[in-house]
């Protein structure tokens, strides 16, 4: 689960991060009373969970509450990689003098935290390690005994940090790092993090992406949750305990396992076809929870057919056709289907889909040649 | 004849009596598994599975009874990562955590401290290890594999299922098949396995299987090339992946622009590793 | 650092572990007030910073307020182990069926916590682990890794105790251990703990030890602290830096290092002497602190000789001898002193020593015969 | 020749323009040791002592600057953990702690992460290392030993030099003197020296000092008993001191019935060790 840059400055500050004053507002009117409130230059910033709002005309500078007001309500008329701002951060504007990059994420071939820094702040750490390598500094935090004082320090040596700011430094090091394991992030960034030309330090962007099987221990942070960053329909799959990713395609698939779907995916692309999304049902799904499937998969106007992937293994072929057939019912549109069941009580799943005529397939690659080709008919009524 | 499980492996299931583990212990049993013990705090006393099976309270009585040398978990991911602490501590030898949905900061513990105790881990969320006609230690079914000379390693579960089959139907058999699992943190990393099966005389080509995120394909074929002597060939799921987006999978996301397939394909090519175009086409890429 | 039983039991509660309803009085008629309050039977209890309260009649059983009241007004009398009572834990009395020892301690060779659990509660464990070492079972805890729920499942296994307790008594190890670590304890238990007639587990008698080397990251741990504890002359000779321990014999001895200050007790003692003290004036003492530990050694009425052995190092011997001269002027008895200096400036201080007609030895043990003769003669005024 | 340190060894001091830390590092180096650097966080590109020893802000960078191979700690105690840490992570093979009154949870986590990397711990708490004639890693005054043949390992400070000075008088001399501290967690205990004296070769007998508290000296004499053949002479302080009393140091305490000073001179005893009535009649005993 991803969290809007206010939210996570505000976890920031909670430990001890200096960010900049500043309130959330939902409409121009509160944007400009902040400002106000504020006194003096204002950063105008939107609140989407994407990247790329800067480059979107979603960040500005304002040097006036009128003006202010007058940005936000531009702003709030934008669509952001697809997502409307729906809310916008007003921050006293810093006076920069030096963008530093901090960050922690988990290493996974390590298996664990390294806190990342850079003298190369204010850009994506992406762009810095394609270019400038050299400048990126890292320590690796033993997940046994939590972040030490030297290696903030290192990293500040690294980076060639004015000595001056070290100790600072070293303490917005130690809150962010407290922030991403108290937290259970997997993610957590100041970028950039500034030294203004009043010499202080400031975390002036921030972004903090929650491990979601880790967010039954922090119910506060569920609550955080902002339903604009996933698709009405993924957010109603996972409800479902469905993992779906909407895609730009029109077949629709249905699989029973996340490298199985990926992999039905990759052959369907790899013949010619579009894949609509990715959706795995996951293991021993009833007949309920495969109906379900296909409604969220057929809600989406594009999908004009289907393909079926089920590798029986505690998933049953038989209760997978069953739900199949409830699902169809419930659509009141036709699309192509095919099916190809492999497994455990697969001859009884593939009787009980040719007794209602439906196509199956025996191998991956038929399956999908069938749909891919009944896909460019354009079956949509 | 295979790595880490074969027909002396005892098996001890914790969580034996949720719905999941009573399910696969029963499995297990079928396929030939010696399955000598299950764990469930506060159900020590009882035996299961038509009392073929003892349930001890906790994994130190269960062993000093059982003599069990392997466990595998199918306990709830809120109590998963204590469950395999208290396995490595009580001196199982080798964990397999069939659990999902454990949070990265519990694995991240774990890994580092069953690392330091020497206790080789499986998992999480992976189906587990299979040596066909002598062990089932998971829950890969266990009749669509024979016994063969092909090593199989991979990140995930029905896609495993898949390639085992084609493998099947191709009249090529298993020595030993490895599930690694699909979560960012592993205990058991591909260079592990491909090391294992370098080691295994029964062993003659290996077959693996990745998927998008995280840059472990890469250091596999580093491993790879540097090395094996035996050939692999691979597939890797989410080509057609968009970045940003998980993939089912904790740990299928191409995320600041590391993880993508493309470029573990070229690795993996670049290290002499034929990759296949789909699962199905394995078998041919090895012979 | 030791703490009260009513304030072990206080932070053990913080940490949910149940422990009876009871309040603090410091007057016979306080207790009965809070016997009123509580109802029923209750527990009248000394606290008093020393074991054996039991033995020495300082915990009683009261039927009613009344006797609660009169119970304490003796109590309130007694001095146990040379403390005196200040104050009487009142707590509502429980219905006993088990008595359970769990303690928290640091295990040296290990180098680890150790959980230590046994079926003979309300007994010292030490007694237990001399009469029935098989009944005690332990849990060593990786101090990277924390307490572990299998580890008091483990324990509670071993005491084969009935499972319909396991959970609680989890918990209870959960709370101790948190205790524990959390207040930088080296010894935090529980005895008894007992499990009631009516089923329940709660912590009767409660014990923690403070690492005073860690006192300074717990202040309101340090708010704790009972005066009465020490000695005064202790208390002073801590204020000062000074290690001191009061013993019972009449010869007085100051040496830097604590080995170094056993091993001359030891030396007296084995000569036949009877060392009035331990004292180590630590390294590198100046003028000053030598003169203030003189005169924490003669306020003690019992001494009537002192030995010096001093062995220097970063200690300077001249400073020492300065010291000793001070500290001489403002005393105003007479005793026997006998100093031996070996080390840096060993001549300097030797001349300054010889130049006001004091004693000097060459050896260790040449300096305790003297000071053991001396103080046979009894040349106290 | 020596364990531990020899004129080799290439000393970094932690916390080395503090008033301790740079008093005792000019000591060092007026005894010949090779200090090669400080430590000091904020005080980077300084040189002290002369001009002769550069100052760094990280253990890091003096070891890549100086190739350090031990390091000598007088940080304040507070930070006294995260200073061995930080030693042991730069890749310090041998650090030594002289620092008092470190918190026991810091030294349990301390050690046993050192001991993890495999990286040598002396103390806390403890006087250092000395071999004659060659380097000081420490504060044990140096003039009082002369090199010779006789290992000493001690939990005391000035005790140590009572003893030392009285081997200087009767003529004999010393392998290394290596003083293991007086806390309840040492990194280095008497079992470790032991096993190190045992296999030096210019060793031919060990005096041991030990004091009341814990159970180490048991230890070491199932120690001597089972796997040295050098002849231990032992003196134990605190035979008068009472129990439950803190004796200085934060180990010198007989506490729950252990830690006695007759038990552990029974134990040596009955190890074949000769223990000392007092520390000037070791040196008779070694003959």
């Amino acid at each position: 689960m991803r969290l809007h840059e206010y939210q996570s400055k505000q976890l920031f500050a909670k430990q001890g991060v200096p960010i900049p004053r500043g309130e959330v507002a939902e409409t121009p009117a509160q944007v400009r009373a902040i400002a106000e409130k504020l006194g003096g230059a204002v950063a105008v910033k939107s609140q989407v969970l994407v990247g790329g709002r800067g480059k979107a005309g979603g960040i500005r500078l304002a040097k006036s509450p009128e003006e202010a007001e007058q940005l936000a309500a531009g702003i709030f008329e934008l669509e952001i990689n697809g997502l409307p701002v729906r809310k916008i951060l007003v921050d006293e504007a810093a006076e920069i003098s030096t963008e530093i990059y901090l960050g922690v994420t988990n290493d996974r071939t390590q298996g664990s935290p390294v806190l990342i820094a850079s003298a190369e702040g204010g850009v994506e750490i992406e762009e810095v390690a394609r270019t400038h390598p050299d400048k990126i500094a890292r320590a690796w935090v033993d997940p046994l005994i939590g972040l030490r004082d030297y290696q903030a320090r290192n990293l500040a040596a690294a980076m060639e940090l004015p000595r001056q700011h070290w100790s600072e430094f070293s303490q917005m090091a130690r809150g962010l790092f407290d922030t991403y394991w108290n937290s259970d992030a997997t993610l957590a960034e100041i970028n950039p993090l500034v030294i203004t030309r009043q010499d202080q330090l400031l975390a002036l962007d921030g972004k903090i992406v929650i491990d979601d099987n880790a967010l039954y221990r922090h119910p506060e942070l569920e609550q955080l949750r902002d339903l604009d960053e996933e698709a009405p329909s993924e957010r109603e799959a996972r409800g479902l305990g469905l993992s779906y990713v909407k895609l730009e395609g029109n077949i629709g698939c249905m699989v029973n396992g996340a490298g199985l779907a990926m992999a039905t995916m990759d052959v369907i692309k790899g013949l010619g076809g579009e894949p609509a999304n990715f959706l795995d049902i996951g293991g021993g799904a009833a007949a309920e929870k495969v109906a379900a499937a296909i409604q969220i998969i057929l809600a989406d106007p594009e999908v004009n057919s289907m393909m079926f992937n089920i590798f029986g293994g505690i998933t049953r072929c038989d209760e997978v056709a069953r739900g199949i057939l409830m699902g169809l019912e419930q659509v009141p549109r036709e699309v192509y289907l095919v099916t190809r069941l492999v497994g455990t009580n697969e001859e009884l799943g593939r009787k009980i889909l040719a007794d209602a005529k439906m196509d199956t397939a025996s191998s991956l690659v038929e399956a999908a040649e069938m749909v891919i080709e009944a896909a460019k008919m354009g079956v949509t009524e | 004849m295979s790595i880490l499980i074969d027909k002396d492996t005892r098996v001890l299931v914790q969580g034996i009596t949720g719905r999941e583990g009573l399910f696969h212990a029963s499995q297990m049993l079928d396929y030939g598994t010696q399955v000598v013990a299950g764990v469930t705090p506060g159900k020590g006393g009882d035996w299961v599975l038509d009392g073929k099976v003892p349930v001890f309270d906790t994994v130190e009585r269960a062993l000093a009874a059982t003599g069990a040398n392997c466990s595998v978990l199918f306990v709830p991911a809120k109590f998963a990562g204590d469950a395999m602490l208290e396995a490595g501590d009580a001196g199982v030898p080798l964990v397999i955590c069939i659990t999902e949905g454990v949070p990265i900061q519990d694995m991240m513990k774990v890994r580092r401290y069953l690392d330091q105790e020497g206790v080789r881990l499986v998992g999480p969320n992976c189906p587990g290890l299979l040596t066909p006609g002598e062990s089932k230690a998971g829950i890969i079914p266990g009749r669509i594999a024979d016994l063969g000379s092909i090593g199989v390693v991979s990140r995930s579960g029905t896609l495993t299922y898949e390639v085992l089959y084609a493998l099947q139907q191709a009249g090529l058999g298993v020595t030993t098949c490895v599930g690694i699992g699909g979560d960012p943190i592993s205990g058991t990393r591909f260079t592990d396995a491909l090391q294992m099966f370098e080691d295994d005389h029964h062993t003659e080509a290996v077959v693996m299987i990745g998927e998008i995120g995280g840059e472990e394909e890469e250091r596999a074929a580093d491993f790879i090339s540097s090395s094996m002597t035996k050939p692999v060939v691979a597939f890797i799921a989410g080509q057609s992946a968009p970045p940003g987006k998980r993939m089912g999978h904790a740990g299928a996301i191409i995320e600041a622009g590391s993880g993508k397939a493309a470029d573990k394909v070229a690795a993996l090519q670049s290290a002499g590793v034929s990759v296949a175009e789909n699962p199905e086409a394995i078998p041919e890429l090895l012979n």
